[in-house]
């Protein structure tokens, strides 16, 4: 197996995937012959040309919405949105058509559409190229959330969400592409959409968290290993569909939780898990489900001192796991 | 009618029509104002919650929509597009079937309010509420058509209070950069709900704004039913012909509340409503086709009485109907597992999305 | 005082605010003329003339910039969405500019603007004229979101949203419009943004709640008052900011809580009060929060069975208040 | 500089203007420049993680925007308004303290990227980096100045790429239909990022997109600073007149890649690179000034000197200014109680926005 980086994996993904799948396009803001902004399609152009790799206008709205119909009429678009805050303009298409043609039809139409957005902190990239954005998404049915926080992983859940007959909102943490390296292998495995990874086992403690916290989960998990604090880490991976078996399954062995999010807290997707293991697993509970998630200021600042003081690092989760164990 | 079949007036050549198909037009104009009429009817007596109308957009709808080949192309709705969806192929129990909200209603099974009409079998796309949407999708189609090699075209239909939206901009301008082969249709009836085109608009003719996006632009009289069908051929067989979209803009007449939870009195004067009963593109084409020698007074009475025969066929059969079953209001939310391939179809690995005009 | 239905009380606050300031104007699709779809404008148009009541075109995205821009240039606009789920043309302008304008610019620019939106279900409107969205909006900080549920606060509210310097989402429940009435008195008060109000006290367990769901808590309570439930019922009236101490302080008396909200379950508002309370007052915690919300498909299927499905009703709630009684 | 107050050559002339005038707007010319390329300095001695050029627009935005009224109008930028904002008030240090993200940076403490103009100060709106958005927000200011009768103009710029998006449509409409005094200053560089025009749009000229909504639109040669003079002073004058908005294309060259973090000769030829330096309005407008006898060699020489200061200055000044202190980062997500009115402030009963135009 060869070792690549996050963002190598997604990229070869696209094209495995552009190879087996004739219908598969890519569309989106320099996707195509600069590779986009990240460079996460390079090369894409070269191999399957303008018709199936196409460098569109700058308008969001109707990337989404093309690819709506598109993919109504038999190709299985893969738009991107140049960085996911920019996603804010195709909010309705996403939220009102994607999300509901196949409801609305009574389950006569759907709409195969993959959406990748680069997302998150940490890269200097100030108010609005930073942003979490999955509490907006998750909270909506009809929509299904991936967010990859491993080289495999990236790979094998981008393969089942293009294959998804539905939509999918795929978000790559930006500071993952070429900070983390994995093992991938070369052939063509899935990872199933909406089932969560316990990446480490543990009796005490159980942290969930997904994308970059996931990593910073596992930091802080054995930063805190060495006071003897024995701790579970879940990597949810996909966020909608909810694996909240696994959640629960682990929350009911430790009987103590802490949710760790990037995003601002209040009303972040770190909520609905709170709230969802206080509903089915109280009686388990041995202490407060524990949040560590972003300031309620809007986005990441972007002077070093600013943006330092808005993300959440490994310390921050591992003095909550402290204060919970204490408990 | 099979013996009007051989026919060909003056009028219908003009047109590269026979009679009949002449007729089957003014059928179509005919049937969706009747099933129109119907709902209002309904909705006094109680028995529809919401009527939205299409009363006065039918001739434009008709005589646009005759040259989409159903089976093939795409027509992508809006609410008032009861004439355009019957023309290629919904049938007045569909339409009644979504006005009386049934399970076995074909555009949402009971989910949509009445008027957001959709059917895969006819390449009628799903509708939905926000305007301008549609458009959209509309462009993905076509660009889907024109990717794959397929012979289609989208066809969609809109307000002219919708095509101020910012879709209308992206859609139209990815259209003219890649010269898909999509059509769009601004009905313009003056109003978006109570507001007049002079508060929408500051130009008086939207099909301009074509020349935004470097194709053709036309107004076509919306009352007139084959200068419709006229500007709708030549800009599907534009379409067809790889030159790629135009913008028609068909002048109609709201005849109707914007919907039944509308009091249009409150803003257009009882003189403005008059004036535009003028501009019925029913009574029209009626005349139309009566001095051009292809109606004539028994024709007409046998339309007349084989639309009240569907009409009513529609509504008692729509009416009587199974109401949509509340254990599967939880459905469709996701596709279901296809039985063929198993249940990891709803896993997502290895399925691929089954689309209506996949055949084509 | 006079009795007045919900929508009198706030179209007496509109204009009461545009007699008393001459920066207010309203604008928005059909609120001139026509007086708004649900008539909640009527009479403005012809008091204030056009220049004041703008019915605009059919444009959202515009409705909100060009307020943004008209109020750092002095007025204050009131802008109307006609339906709330027709905000997503909006959201771009709502969620990346509105809410941002005063913390991007360090303090130095702010957006004084009440976007009104009717919202919510039950009014036979379905998939697209049903939907609540304060989940959506509750996650953004910059952003204050007010709910109201009686007349009297709904002008209130009204006044102190419109006079308030940052920008303000003013969701009224459509089927409050003239369902409910009560007293409103002429003067020209104002109740304040930020504070919930308990509407029914008792000992055993706390009700939250909002909007149309404020009443059917109310019923529900009264429901099981009859089996000896004792059951507190909180009005938030402003679901951000959040009152946090009114609602802590009762769950800590009760030890059981139960959320009600209309919206989608998953990743509703209400998860965030349920994390909220569980990782401040886990200690008083008797039982686990329950919530009571909408199942999670895109929103309400227009067939009167398939409604009634749908909506939250004071059976479901006072079924959740038994099942925790018991607990 | 004073004895040039009194000079008036032909070119000045022709301009309704003084040779001081056109000495001032070949400063700001050079003074952005010289900024810009010092920005790019910082970037690669790894003091600027991330820069964002002017470089190629400054022509056309000190052309156009010298006409605009310090302290009455307003300007809504972009992120390349480098030389707009200049002119219309920022300071070298201004825009410096922003490239180091400074605590006093006027734009927004430090907490933007660079090239997030604003200043409450100078009725410059603060920028925001979804494009287009801020269209809208000229085109509001424009309506309240209408509503609240004040003689101000609202003038907005976006690059050629970010008028695909829908606000632009939407924006535009509002304005034709209101003839409100926006102007609408569209910077065609011909990429957005590394799309060219060709698949941005199907035609040549985004200017003609303004009869869609009813007023002028015109192509301005954006390195030709006087022409852009000519055509920002024309439309201005239009919208102080009553008249509407208008249009302005200026064709530009993107001298840069599009950002720091871009190569862009991975999409552009070194024959078209080079290509475009012809196309530079700098060096450009010193010969038209050299020509008129309006620009000599020590003069010139003179004002590179106090370029080179003003850059110096601002950088040193910038470099040493302290960074925004964390404990200030929950500050400002809602207005703060103003201690003259009481802590009730916050809490919204009876306060009125203090908005930065309130004394015009
Ligand atoms: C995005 C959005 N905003 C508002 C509405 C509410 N609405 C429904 S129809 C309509 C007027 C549409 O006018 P027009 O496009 O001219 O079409 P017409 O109804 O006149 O045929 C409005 C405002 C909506 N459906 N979608
Ligand atoms: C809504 C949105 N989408 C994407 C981006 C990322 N982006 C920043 S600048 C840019 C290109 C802009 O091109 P153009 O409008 O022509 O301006 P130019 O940079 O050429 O001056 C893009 C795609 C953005 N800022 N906002
Ligand atoms: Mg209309
Ligand atoms: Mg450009």
């Amino acid at each position: 197996m060869a070792v690549r980086t996050f963002l190598e994996a997604i990229r070869g993904a696209l094209a495995s995937e552009m190879r087996l799948d004739q219908c598969m396009v890519v569309l989106g803001e320099d996707v195509g012959v600069k590779g986009g902004v990240f460079l996460v399609t390079d090369g894409l152009f070269a191999e399957f040309g303008p018709e199936r790799v196409i460098d569109t206008p700058l308008t969001e709205s109707m990337i989404v919405g093309a690819s709506i119909g598109a993919a109504v009429n038999g190709l299985h678009p893969v738009p991107e949105i140049q960085f996911a805050d920019f996603i804010m303009p195709a909010f309705n298409q996403i939220v009102s058509e994607a999300a509901r043609i196949r409801y609305r039809s009574n389950g006569t139409f759907g709409c195969q559409i993959t959406i990748r957005a680069p997302y998150g902190g940490g890269v200097h990239g100030a108010l609005y190229h930073s942003q979490s954005i999955e509490a907006f998404f998750t909270h909506v049915p009809g929509l299904k959330v991936v967010v990859p926080s491993t080289p495999y992983d990236a790979a094998g859940l981008l393969r089942s969400a293009i294959r998804d007959p539905d939509p999918v909102l795929f978000l790559e943490h930006k500071k993952l592409y070429r900070s983390v390296r994995g093992e991938v292998p070369a052939g063509d495995y899935t990872v199933p959409l909406g089932q969560a990874q316990v990446t480490r086992s543990g009796t005490q403690i159980t942290v969930i968290a997904y994308g970059l916290m996931a990593h910073h989960a596992l930091e802080a998990a054995e930063a805190v290993a060495a006071d003897g604090i024995s701790v579970e880490v879940i990597d949810l991976r996909t966020l909608r569909p909810l694996d909240l078996d696994t959640v629960l399954s682990s929350v009911r062995r430790t009987g103590k939780c802490v949710v760790v999010y990037e995003d601002n807290k209040f009303g972040g997707y770190g909520a609905e898990l709170s709230a969802s293991i206080s509903e089915q697993a109280f009686d388990f509970l041995d202490g407060p489900i524990l949040r560590v998630a972003g300031p309620d200021v809007p986005a990441v600042p972007y002077a070093h001192v600013l943006e330092d003081w808005f993300m959440v690092d490994p310390g921050a989760i591992a003095a909550a796991i402290r204060r919970l164990a204490a408990y | 009618m099979a013996e009007a079949s051989i026919r060909v007036s003056d009028l219908a050549a003009a047109h590269g029509l026979r009679d009949e198909d002449l007729l089957r037009m003014y059928r179509l104009v005919a049937l969706a104002r009747a099933i129109d009429e119907r709902m209002w009817v309904l909705n006094r007596a109680g028995k529809a919650a919401f009527v939205i109308s299409g009363q006065g957009h039918e001739g434009a709808q008709v005589g646009i929509v005759s040259s989409l080949r159903p089976g093939r192309d795409w027509l992508v709705p809006y609410y008032r597009s009861i004439a355009g969806v019957l023309t290629f192929g919904m049938t007045p129990r569909d339409i009644l079937m979504a006005q009386f909200a049934r399970a076995a209603d074909p555009s949402s099974g009971g989910r949509q309010m009445p008027g957001h009409y959709g059917s895969a079998e006819h390449n009628i796309l799903t509708t939905s509420s926000p305007v301008a949407t549609q458009l959209l999708h509309a462009v993905g189609i076509a660009l889907a058509a024109k990717t794959l090699g397929r012979d289609q075209v989208a066809l969609t239909e809109l307000g002219e209070g919708s095509s101020n939206q910012g879709d209308f901009h992206e859609g139209l301008n990815f259209a003219g950069v890649h010269r898909l082969p999509v059509v769009f249709v601004v009905e313009n009836n003056g109003y978006a709900i109570s507001v007049p085109m002079s508060l929408q608009s500051p130009i008086p003719d939207l099909a301009d704004r074509a020349a935004a996006y470097g194709f053709p632009g036309v107004v076509v009289d919306g009352s007139d039913v084959l200068a419709c069908y006229r500007a709708g051929r030549e800009a599907l067989e534009r379409a067809r012909r790889g030159e790629g979209p135009t913008l028609i803009e068909a002048k109609v007449t709201r005849l109707t509340a914007h919907s039944s939870d509308d009091q249009q009195t409150k803003y257009r004067s009882a003189e403005e409503l008059q004036a535009e009963r003028e501009r019925d593109p029913l009574p029209r084409f009626r005349r139309q086709l009566r001095d051009a020698g292809v109606l004539d007074e028994p024709r007409e009475a046998e339309i007349a009485a084989d639309v009240k025969a569907a009409v009513d066929d529609a509504t008692d059969w729509a009416e009587s109907q199974p109401e949509p079953d509340p254990a599967t209001a939880y459905r469709h939310v996701f596709a279901e597992p296809d039985p063929a391939i198993g249940p990891e179809a709803a896993g997502g690995a290895g399925v691929r999305a089954a689309t209506p005009a996949e055949g084509v």
